[in-house]
C-alpha cells in the first residue's frame, strides 16, 4: 500500500570509521557491544585509540579487551562495570596494574564493580528511559559497600554519574521485604559491531544479541561497525531475524572483520594466535607500548591494520557456515 | 583403573552434583567441563545455561567462555543477557549455579574481585561477572575451587558472591558486628557444596560452617592433607571417602569434554 | 472539484499533521488511515509504529487493528510492546501519537474509559489501551474525535489520557481544586492539534485552552456550527479557511488508505 | 558433544484440551497470551466455559473477545487490565454490561484499570521477579485515583492482589522528579496460542509475540495450545526464530484452529463473519445464553466446534503464505 520508491529525503548514515570516531567528544560515556572476547567492536576501540580520546567513562557490562587496552593506553577515567577480563585468554593486565600498588592515586582511574545481572538491568533501565530499576541482587556484598565507592566524591556533582550507586526500599505490594534500586546507564554512545545492516541500518546479529539492543536504545547516538552493508530489502524478508531497528542507528560503518580478534559468530572465530600475542604485550606497560605502535598507531587505518594481519590469517579464522565458529583452528598455543 | 589427576577428581565431582532435570547456569572453565560431562553421563536432561545467552546448550567443541559461539551450538533458544539474569535467574528458576572464585570462607562466601584492600589491591581480579547474581539466585550453588589454604580462606578479602552467613546493611552501611543467615536478607538458596582439588566440603546444617564431606582417598588425599590446606579449622570428622570417578566418566572428560586440555 | 465528506475531511487533515520523518504511534481506525495518506503524500520517510509490535508498518492493506497481521507486513523488525511502550516510547523517542476518545476537553484531556460515573456508567467504553501511555510521553500528539457538543467538553467524565492541564496528586490524593500545567508533573510533549469533523482546533500557547484555527469552509462548516457544536464557549477569533484537500489527497484515502471503506 | 539421542526421563508435557484446562481451579489468576483480536486461545478459552470454572481472575494486558465472553458467561470475579474489546469488530457488550446501571453491585465484578504500557510493565516485573517496577506513565490521570480502585477493599486481605494500586517515589538518581512504582503481575496461569511448538515445549510464533514471553515467564503454569506440534529438531535449527523456550511451559495441547475466530498471523485470518454473529448474540444476555449453547456449550470439545465450523470456512480463512494474512477475504459485511 505504501509505495516502494520513496522519494526519501533522509540523509545516508553512512560513514568511515574515522568520521564516525571523530566526533565522540573527550570525556564520552560510551557503551560498547558485545560480549568479553565476542563480538567487539574492535577496529572502532582501535580507531578511538589512533584518535587518542580521553577520559572516557566506560559502561560496557561486562568489558573485555577493548576495556583492558582503553585502560591500558591511559584513555579511561571512570568505568562501571562488572567484569574486565579476556576469559581464559590471560589475564587483563593493563586494568589489574591500574588498581594495583597505588595505580589508582597515581593515574586517577576510577573504577564501579557491579554484577552481570545489575550491569545488565542498569542498561535495560536506560532503555527504558526510567532513572532506576529493582533488583534481588547485592544484598549481603561488598558491591554496595559505601566505603569501597570510589566514585562517592563525585556523586551529586557529575551530571554523569547518579547521585547515589543504590537505594534500598521496603515492597509495598507483595510484601517482599526488602530489595534494591540501581540506578539507570545513561551512555553518550553505543558502538556496536555486527555481521550485517541494512543500507539504512537494520541491524541483524546471528546469535547472542547480548546487551546490543539495549545499549543501542540507552544510548544517545548508536555506533554500528559491520561486517557488511546490505540491503533493507533483503532484511525486511525475514523480520523476525532483524534484532535492532534502523531509528536507533546513528552512524554505519563497514569494516570487515572489525570485530578480529574477538569472535564473530556465523562470520569468524576468535584469532587466538593474536589475542594471546596481543595479552602478553599488556604483562609490562613499555611491551604493551610498542605493541600498540606496531598494530594500531603506526597503521593510518583498519584497511591497513587487515594488510598487516594478512590474507592468509583472515581467511583461516573463517567460521564453518553450519557451526558459527572454525573447528579447526588450534586454540591453545 | 586408569590413573587420574586432582583437576580431573574435581571435575568429575562436581559433575555429579547436577542432578538430572536441573536447570544449570554454569560459566567459563570447569563448571563448562562439569556440566558436559554430567550431560553425557548421569544427568542427560541437565539443561545447559550460559549468562551471555546460550540457553540449553548442548555444544560440539567446549567453549572457551559463556559467550563462544560454541555454546550457541545445538541450543533451541539464544536468550540475552537480561532474560537470562534479570527474569529466569531472579525469578528463582535456575536450579544449580556453579561458582569459581579466588577466595571462598568458611561459610561459602566469594571473591572474585581482589586479594588485600580494595582500593590498594595486591592482585585486582576481573571482577563478579554473573557470580554474585547466581550466588544470590540460584535455589542451589556449587562452589568450584583448588584447594590451597590461600583460597581456603577464614575471611574473604571482599565479598563478591553471598554464601551463607552475611553482614547486614542498616542505614545503608555494612554492619561488619553482625553476621546474619542469608534468609534474613530475603536470599533463597545458597551453596550446597564446595568440590576442591581435594575433596567436598558442605556446610552444618545450623552453624552454616564449612565441613569435609567426601575426600579423594583414592588419590592419596588424606584429612591431615585436608586441614593443613585449608585456612581456616576445618571439621574433618563427618568425612567419607568418594566413590572414585568411572572409567566412564574419565572417557567423556578427556574424549567428550575437554580433548583440548583447556581447562583440565 | 471531488465532493469528499466532512469523515473524508477529517482523515485528510489529521494525515497533514504528520512530518516527514515523524515516528509516529497510530491506533486502530482514523490514525491508522491518516497515517497511510500521509506515507504516501507528503511524508514518505515517516516511521508508522503500532503498540502492539510493528515497527516500521508499510502495509499493503489497511490494518484492522494495531495487532492485525496487515499491520506487520513491510516491516524490517517487531518490536514486543515492553519495547514499544516500556522503551521507545517511554525513552521519549516517539514524535508523534495519534489518540481518539469518546470525550475531549479544553485542554485536551482525553476520556476512553466512561461516561457518567466510573462505578456506575452511562456508557463503559473498552478503556485506555495504550492512549494514556502515548497522550503522556509522544512529543507530540493529535487527537481526532467527531465535532459534537457531547465530545468536545468542558470536562471530561473521566480523565484517561493527558492533554495540558491536569489535577496533580498530593499523599496519593488527587487535587481536585488545582490545575497544572502537565510540565509540572514531569510530563514532556502535549497535545498538539485536534481534528475533528469541522475543522482543527489548537491550543492558547499561554492557558492551553483549545481554540479553532482552522475550519472547513470549503463543505460549508461556519464558526457559528463550530460554537453550536463544542461543548465549552470556544475561541473562533482566529480561524483560517483550512487549504481543501487536494484531489491526490482523496485519490490516496479512497484508493490506497481505505479502498474497502472499513472506517471512513 | 552432547550425545543427540538423550535417554531422557523427562515426562511428556502433551495434553488433551481437557485435560489441560481441568487442573485449573476456580479462582485462578490467568494472563492469556494474544493481542485483542489476534492469536487469542479461544479454544482453551471455549473449553473455561465448557468446564464452568468460576471466579477467575483475569490479568490479560489487554482483553479481548475471551475477556467479554468469560464476563457474559459469570465467570469472572476480578480484571485488572488496560481495555477490553473488540477493536473494529464491535462493542464488548458483556463487559459494558457488567458495569452500567448498577451491574457491579448485582454481579460483584471487579475491574481494574491500567493502560498498554503499565500492564505491560507489571507483566515484565513478574516475568523478572521482582515485586514493581517504575513507569512514567499515569501521572495526572484518574486511573491511579484511589477513589475509583474497586479493588481497595481487598487489598492488604487478598493475598492475590498487591497491597496498592500504585505508589509514588522521588527519583534519587539523576534528578528526574516524581515517578510511579506499579506493581508486578504474579499470575497463576499464562495461556496462549501459537502456530508452532516442539514436542518438548520451544515455541515459535511468527510475527508479533505481544506479551507471550513475558506472560509465559511470569506464570506459575504456562498451557500452550498449537496449530501443531512438530519436532524439537526442526525448531533448533534456526534458533533464532524461537520466542519461548521449551522449559517455561507446562501443558502442550495441540489444537488446529485453536485461536478461531481470532487471527494467527501466518496461518488463517480473522473470521469476520463468525465473529461479527459472535458479538450480534452478546448485545443481550439471552442471545449470548443462546450462543453460548450453540457453539460452546452443546459442543463437547474443541473437534466438534470445528466440524459445526465446517471445511470450506476453514479453508476459506487460511493466511496467504507470503502475506501472512488472507486479502481476499471479505472484511466489511
Amino acid at each position: 500500500m505504501v509505495s516502494e520508491s520513496k522519494n526519501s529525503t533522509k540523509k545516508t548514515k553512512i560513514k568511515t570509521l574515522q568520521e564516525a570516531i571523530s566526533q565522540i567528544p573527550d570525556g564520552a560515556t560510551i557503551l560498547f557491544g558485545g560480549w568479553t572476547v565476542t563480538r567487539k567492536p574492535m577496529a572502532a576501540v582501535f580507531e578511538i585509540i589512533r584518535q587518542g580520546k580521553k577520559d572516557l567513562h566506560l559502561v560496557s557490562n561486562p568489558g573485555g579487551p577493548e576495556s583492558d587496552l582503553l585502560i591500558g593506553a591511559g584513555l579511561v577515567g571512570i568505568s562501571e562495570t562488572n567484569f574486565i577480563g579476556h576469559e581464559v585468554l590471560g589475564i587483563p593486565y593493563c586494568f589489574r596494574r591500574a588498581f594495583e600498588k597505588g595505580g589508582l592515586e597515581k593515574t586517577g582511574y576510577l573504577h564501579d564493580d557491579w554484577t552481570v545481572q545489575t550491569g545488565a538491568l542498569r542498561i535495560l533501565a536506560g532503555a527504558m528511559g526510567i532513572p532506576f530499576i529493582p533488583t534481588k541482587s547485592l544484598k549481603g556484598t561488598e558491591i554496595i559497600d559505601p566505603e569501597h565507592d570510589l566514585l562517592a566524591d563525585l556523586r551529586g556533582k557529575s551530571k554523569k554519574l547518579p547521585n547515589k550507586k543504590v537505594e534500598f526500599i521496603q515492597d509495598p505490594f507483595w510484601d517482599e521485604g526488602e530489595l534494591l534500586l540501581i540506578p539507570a546507564i545513561k551512555p553518550d554512545y553505543c558502538i556496536i559491531h555486527v555481521p550485517m545492516v541494512g543500507e539504512e541500518g537494520t541491524v541483524r546479529i546471528h546469535g547472542g544479541l547480548f546487551m546490543d539492543f539495549y545499549g543501542a536504545l540507552a544510548a544517545k547516538k548508536t555506533i554500528v561497525t559491520t561486517e557488511q552493508i546490505t540491503s533493507e530489502d533483503y532484511l525486511k524478508k525475514q523480520p523476525d531475524l532483524n534484532s535492532i531497528p534502523a531509528e536507533f542507528i546513528s552512524d554505519i560503518v563497514e569494516v570487515p572483520y572489525g570485530g578480529h580478534p574477538t569472535a564473530v559468530q556465523g562470520m569468524y572465530d576468535l584469532d587466538f594466535e593474536f589475542f594471546n600475542r596481543m595479552v602478553d604485550s599488556t604483562k609490562k606497560e613499555d611491551t604493551y607500548v610498542q605493541w600498540l605502535q606496531e598494530w594500531i598507531k603506526d597503521l593510518p587505518d583498519h584497511d591497513a591494520y587487515l594488510e598487516k594481519l594478512g590474507v592468509k590469517k583472515i581467511f583461516s579464522l573463517r567460521a564453518d557456515p553450519g557451526l558459527g565458529y572454525n573447528p579447526r583452528l588450534k586454540r591453545k598455543s | 583403573m586408569s590413573k587420574y589427576t586432582l583437576r580431573e577428581a574435581m571435575a568429575i565431582h562436581a559433575s555429579r552434583q547436577i542432578r538430572n532435570e536441573d536447570k544449570v547456569i554454569v560459566g567459563t572453565g570447569m563448571p563448562l567441563v562439569a556440566a558436559i560431562i554430567a550431560k553425557n553421563c548421569h544427568a542427560k536432561d541437565a539443561v545447559m545455561l550460559m549468562e551471555a545467552g546460550p540457553f540449553d546448550s548442548n555444544p560440539l567443541a567446549l567453549p572457551s567462555c559463556v559467550a563462544d559461539p560454541r555454546g550457541f551450538v545445538g541450543a533451541p533458544w539464544v536468550a540475552d543477557p537480561v532474560q537470562m539474569m534479570g527474569m529466569i535467574l531472579q525469578q528463582g528458576r535456575i536450579d544449580l549455579g556453579f561458582l569459581g572464585g579466588a577466595q571462598v570462607d568458611k561459610y561459602g562466601n566469594l571473591n572474585s574481585t581482589c586479594l588485600g584492600t580494595y582500593k590498594n589491591a595486591n592482585v585486582r581480579l576481573p571482577g563478579s561477572g554473573g557470580a554474585s547474581d547466581i550466588g544470590a539466585m540460584a535455589k542451589r550453588n556449587l562452589i568450584i575451587i583448588a584447594h590451597e589454604a590461600r583460597r581456603l580462606v577464614e575471611k574473604v578479602d571482599y565479598l563478591t558472591t553471598p554464601g551463607w552467613m552475611l553482614h547486614p546493611y542498616e542505614n545503608g552501611k555494612r554492619v561488619k558486628d553482625r553476621l546474619v543467615h542469608r534468609k534474613e536478607l530475603g536470599l533463597w538458596g545458597g551453596p550446597e557444596a564446595v568440590v576442591t582439588t581435594m575433596g567436598i566440603m558442605k556446610f552444618e546444617e545450623e552453624t552454616k560452617v564449612m565441613y569435609v564431606s567426601e575426600y579423594y582417598a583414592d588419590l592419596g588425599v588424606t584429612l591431615e592433607m585436608i586441614k593443613e590446606n585449608t585456612g581456616f579449622a576445618i571439621d574433618t570428622s563427618k568425612a567419607d571417602q568418594v566413590i572414585p570417578p568411572t572409567e566412564d566418566e574419565l572417557y567423556i572428560l578427556r574424549n567428550v569434554a575437554d580433548p583440548e586440555n583447556i581447562f583440565i
